[in-house]
């Protein structure tokens, strides 16, 4: 009974070419590791991972000052123990209340330069911390909680670990979120894990989305639970000749799972579909050749009986990189046609036998978009439409409604709350993020 | 039989949906079914709109509209947030909103094997099959027999049983099982007192390290499982609410009244002092009634074994918030 | 140095022809005490209140039933105590949990009929509980929390005592709100307790209101904020011939306070303050007499030296409700001419003045009503307009914004939360309300 | 002197706010300051469009544009909203939402007598002044003497000082003085320990009873407070939370695809593969961040001395949750 994912030993050492995540506190940031000694910037300081290659995922290390602190440069040395500032420094005293302290400015007796020059000496953030305690009139009046802030805001400061994890959906929508809300169309952990969902993704079935937003966070969202070593197949529409698929490469997903995202040019896929042809050129048509590669993927629609094999040369603007980022996976056997235009065949094939799904997360007016797309959708199956304001979305409901073939239209929006858990200190978290985009979601109908 | 995978037709056996005018209903497609006295007869729908003979299901195609005596509906194949809204309630469920995030944040992907207490009426455990199928499992354990058994029948129903085992178990008690030792990738846990199966979540999880999620509608059953995941070496604490609102939409006219008039002196005829015409809006109106609460979600990572710290007990003074063996809880 | 209200005794003691909030339990309702024997429902339940006049405000009344429990007829009796079902029933056996319980249906073992007849003959809701406990086949089984919950429900259901407060603008905005949202506008307590703040409504000045739907809450809202014997006023306009008055009259305002609650309809005082006179129709002008009454208004307003003494003869179709209601403040020396002639008046001569604060809660489209209402405002001073959706005022807010005569426009709505605090079960309400209607206010410029 | 009442024109002595560009800055209206040397300069104030020298401030109406090097500013009359916008910060404060909850559920009117206690920064305290006069009077007390110090300067540069009381107390330590028992209509709590203050509280009431409200950031003050409200005798306990959200309403031309002429084929000109069109929408954007917490409003009706019930202690096993006689808690 007992299955489940063979993880290979492999997959959770850190390796040349990963996608990781470093965490320093409460910190996350996303990094290509493209080389062993390869630098990031965490806040101001600037930090060499020369010799995470190899280590464990989980792993902690300690940042090692180059030369002094002031140049904030670091290398990185492996770990077995987190320094907790709290069980090294030991608190004697603390005021029951702060009714005695003034705020005058001067309650530490240590002048600016004084406490730079403990920061190049010391060794570890808790001696520094030590000797601003001690020089402090006030601290040992505060209260234990006023005291507990103070260490807290201090060892954010002079923090010197970090963590290294293997990024997965959760960790990049965050990261993703948090760094710049707009990049990603703002769309929430919360919004984005309805989406997933409200459609009823899962490892069978042909889904399609239309992202024009979201820097491939949905499209990894969603091939994330399409799932390694499956059947289901994700149609990605973008316009623009490249798709933004920094979040989908993020994942760190295997060959065999990348290529079931068939990432295609809107205007050129549907024009493969209606048109037998993807670029508007009537020039420079011939034959494809039928390679074992492109005979593969037809293989995988069944009853493909379209004589739509016309395709054409590519256009010289089209972009180099995203051939570039899928080269390997492309067809080695015909080096003058680039894979979009199998993309395009492909994708065309998969449009012709109709999907079970629909998403749209997209920076346009909504309604053109899904009135095109709705028409590749099987009759019974989910659609949702994500958008940052709820505008768009009431006039596409509005539209909707006057038709009848949509069913169980629903418009919704998320409200979502962090807390503080800490014993007699519970509470929501004071800030909080109030936009989370709204979901336009329904059935199709036959 | 519809709960597997997609499919184009209804078939005998299927569970279907039937939407009828914002409502849903779950209807299993037996052409016969038995009274109360025990005797054969032919499976007849009730709705709102008129009688539904259900064996007329069978052969359409999923997506269509169907006739009713007094109107018309549509027969959609169920997904588990259907369910969710369908279901037979045995207990308090767990909705989409929550589910969504459960399964986000317990980085639940095709292939992952999870353990969930207890299983309830089984909205979560259809999201979670669905989830980690094909290669991956489900184990969900309730310490109410009947439940359970009415858990893996359902299960049976929706041919869904090869992806979960539903057990009767006191996991507080009991643990999960032992073949279940480092098994798990995450564990999701809705007891009355999650803190108590930490220790066996612990357990389960796999020696790579997992995720943790718990649900609770009372902050001090939060107060406490934050303070025992801390204790038994989680990192990444983190505890959340979600809740999903609906906006009603609609075109709506307004009023419009003139006052400008009333400056001149008018002419002979009296100016009618009502609304001077009308405008329209498409609103979106935010419900009077909503939910405003179903749970918090704490979720925790357990790093891979070697990144485990060893479990440091909190600070004496605290000690009295987690010596909580004595507390008892009731069913929800 | 201590001053403060000086009550009066009587002031704590119900009378007739006091405004009454009847409590049960947690459901309040607003009752008009006109008449010593008058009858209330509650639920399912009649209860005649006779007895209580005369009684402190926040006294404890039984309900006795005046036959058989069946008919719920139900007269009432002061009382000292309250009996707390939970105080009263020993609870001897709870289980640790509800593992062993099954909803069979069948843990009752009394029929229906028999339950019917205990409630008929039980005197007290314990004796009635303790009996359908003790033929409970899993009420012991039950944990101490399903026990309580149990508890809880059969005494809102036989919970048999009432209290009777007094109506301020807090039970008045929630018993309204909780009865039928949509009769106030949905306008909430939060959003409520905003306008009044947001205007700096205070004892002094003179304050602008239109109104057109929230049955007086309003009104209500702002003039007790005025207060008693202070010197600040209300010009309370309408549509339609009469003003919505409910909460206003619910308040029980001293007769001197409400005075200064001047309501007139929109139209009658604009035209009075633009044309000198209050009605369309030029037949029938005739002179004022210089009664004492109006005079005496007159002199309230200084520096009145405007000619428009010109008032026209009641039109037949004007409400009598309005003029009946306030019958006793209106002028006694001209039978003749109605009161709300002398308020138009009275409304001019403070629009000639201009006002020091503009609240508008409408129906309608408020920009119309805004952009003429805002000349009547000083500049410097603070408005704000309440609507139920927020539609109408984006609307505003952009056309407010490319003029300008107003500052630091600001939209805004609440959420607001309710929770449950219990030992161990202390969590978030499982409804809350969501619409909370939207404000929009801002400062008018010079 | 510009707190008391409205008035038209700007005078020497009033506080004035700047408004600029969304911003508000509150001025005091002097001619002349002291600079560092302490010596007696003209008073100018620097804003980010340029020097306002507050002389000319004098005379002006209020609600007047006024001129400044690089922009325009206008003069307002400050109200206790604005006034909480802009007073220097010396401890967490109260914001308007929360004040307008707590003047309502206060039931308080002109001519009530309110006890306030911490006095903090005055945010709330200028805003219970402003409801209860002028018959009316506020007591606030502040444990910090330094802070209760500065209050009074306040209240008096302000003209406000006939209508509050505000002195230098530890209220939980000492009460409030004998002289205030049975005189107030209402009592407000901002403490890092309200339930400690309750009894206090209790006895400040006036015989025909009154209102109390506690405002607590974390829920282990609203947990105690809530029980000791019970022991007290008080009805109607609530606990609420109010959060204002501001909401960004601007037009939005957002880019319209066509992709409906893909279905034909095309004449010779290709058409370009880019938006067809632009169309606009007034949006009302929610910000991406915002107020997620201020503290809870824990609210009780006192009745009368008459309809007192009297004080009952909760079970035995509840009683840990009350006895927090050695929890100590700090400032905010």
């Amino acid at each position: 009974m007992l299955t489940g994912k063979v993880s290979k030993m492999s997959d959770n050492m850190i390796k040349i070419g990963d996608y990781i995540v470093i965490q320093k506190q409460n910190f996350k940031k996303l990094h290509k590791y493209n080389k062993p000694n390869s630098t990031i910037t965490v806040g101001r300081d600037s930090i060499n991972l020369n010799g995470i290659e190899g280590c464990r995922y989980f792993s902690t290390f300690k940042m090692i000052s180059k030369s002094n602190k002031k140049a904030r440069e670091y290398t990185v040395e492996l770990t077995d123990e987190v320094v907790n500032l709290k069980d090294e420094i030991e608190i004697k005293l603390s005021g029951s209340d702060n009714r005695n302290i003034v705020d005058d400015g001067l309650s530490q007796k240590l002048t600016a330069a004084e406490i730079e020059d403990l920061k190049n000496d010391a060794n570890r953030a808790s001696d520094i911390i030590e000797s601003l305690i001690t020089n402090s009139n006030t601290f040992h009046n505060k209260t234990e909680f006023s005291q507990e802030k103070y260490l807290k805001k201090k060892e954010k400061k002079y923090f010197e670990y970090l963590q290294i994890l293997k990024p997965n959906l959760r960790t990049i929508a965050e990261i993703m979120y948090k760094l710049e809300p707009g990049k990603v169309q703002n769309l929430r952990i919360d919004t984005l894990s309805q989406i997933i969902t409200t459609v009823n993704i899962y490892c069978e079935g042909n889904h399609l989305l239309y992202d024009s937003g979201s820097n491939g966070l949905v499209a990894a969202a969603l091939l994330s639970s399409i799932g390694q070593n499956t059947n289901g197949r994700l149609v990605h529409m973008h316009p623009g000749n490249m798709s933004q698929k920094q979040a989908l490469l993020a994942m760190n997903f295997p060959e065999e799972q990348l290529k079931r995202c068939i990432s295609v040019n809107v205007y050129s896929a549907l024009r493969q579909f209606y048109q037998g042809c993807d670029t508007n050129s009537n020039e420079n048509i011939k034959e494809i050749p039928i390679t074992e590669s492109n005979q593969l993927k037809r293989k995988l629609v069944e009853n493909d009986n379209e004589p739509r094999r016309k395709i054409a040369k590519p256009d010289e603007e089209v972009s180099e990189p995203v051939i570039d980022e899928l080269k390997e996976n492309s067809n080695k056997g015909d080096p003058k046609i680039p894979k979009w235009h199998f993309d395009n065949i492909y994708a065309a094939q998969i449009l012709e036998k109709k999907l079970d799904s629909l998403v749209i997360t997209c920076k346009e007016d909504p309604q053109n978009i899904f009135l095109e797309l709705v028409n590749f959708i099987k009759p019974g199956r989910p659609f949702v439409i994500y958008y940052n304001v709820s505008e768009p979305l009431q006039n596409l409901y509005l539209a909707l409604k006057s038709q009848s073939n949509v069913a169980a239209l629903k418009l919704t929006s998320n409200w979502m709350r962090n807390y503080q858990v800490l014993p007699e200190r519970t509470r929501p978290d004071v800030i909080m993020n109030g936009a989370s985009g709204y979901l336009l979601s329904g059935y199709v109908l036959k | 039989m519809s709960f597997r995978n997609y499919k184009d037709k209804v078939d005998e056996g299927d569970t279907v949906i039937l939407y009828l005018s914002n409502n849903l209903y779950a209807i299993d497609v037996k052409t016969e079914v038995k009274n109360k006295k025990g005797e054969t007869i032919e499976n007849v729908f009730q709705t709102p709109f008129g009688a539904l003979k259900v064996r007329n299901l069978i052969g359409i195609q999923y997506g269509s509209r169907i006739e009713l005596s007094k109107g018309w509906g549509h027969i959609l194949q169920p997904t588990p947030e259907m369910w969710s809204l369908t279901l037979p309630h045995r207990t308090q469920i767990i909705y989409t909103p929550d589910i969504s995030m459960i399964l986000f944040q317990l980085d639940l992907v095709p292939g992952c094997v999870v353990i969930e207490a207890g299983t309830g009426s089984g909205s979560l455990t259809h999201a979670l099959i669905r989830r980690v199928r094909p290669e991956g499992h489900v184990y969900t354990f309730d310490f109410h027999e009947h439940r359970s058994k009415i858990a893996r029948e359902e299960f049976e129903a929706h041919d869904v049983a090869d992806f979960v085992t539903a057990q009767h178990r006191d996991i507080i008690r009991d643990g999960f099982s032992e073949e279940l030792n480092g098994k798990a990738d995450a564990v999701f846990l809705d007891l009355p007192s999650p803190w108590l199966g930490i220790s066996h979540a612990v357990k389960a999880i796999k020696e790579q390290g997992g995720r943790f999620c718990s649900f609770s509608p009372c902050i001090e059953q939060v107060q406490r499982t934050c303070l025992v995941l801390q204790e038994n070496g989680f990192q990444d604490i983190n505890t959340m609410e979600i809740l999903q609102r609906e906006l009603k939409v609609t075109k709506r006219t307004i009023p419009v009244r003139d006052l400008s008039f009333l400056k001149h002196k008018s002419s002979e005829s009296p100016v009618e002092e009502k609304p001077s015409g009308d405008t329209s809006y498409v609103v979106a109106a935010r419900p009077v009634s909503t939910p405003g609460h179903t749970g918090f979600l704490t979720v925790a990572t357990l790093p891979p074994a070697f990144a485990r710290s060893k479990a440091k007990k909190t600070k004496t003074e605290d000690s009295e918030d987690t010596d909580t063996s004595n507390v008892t809880h009731g069913d929800r």
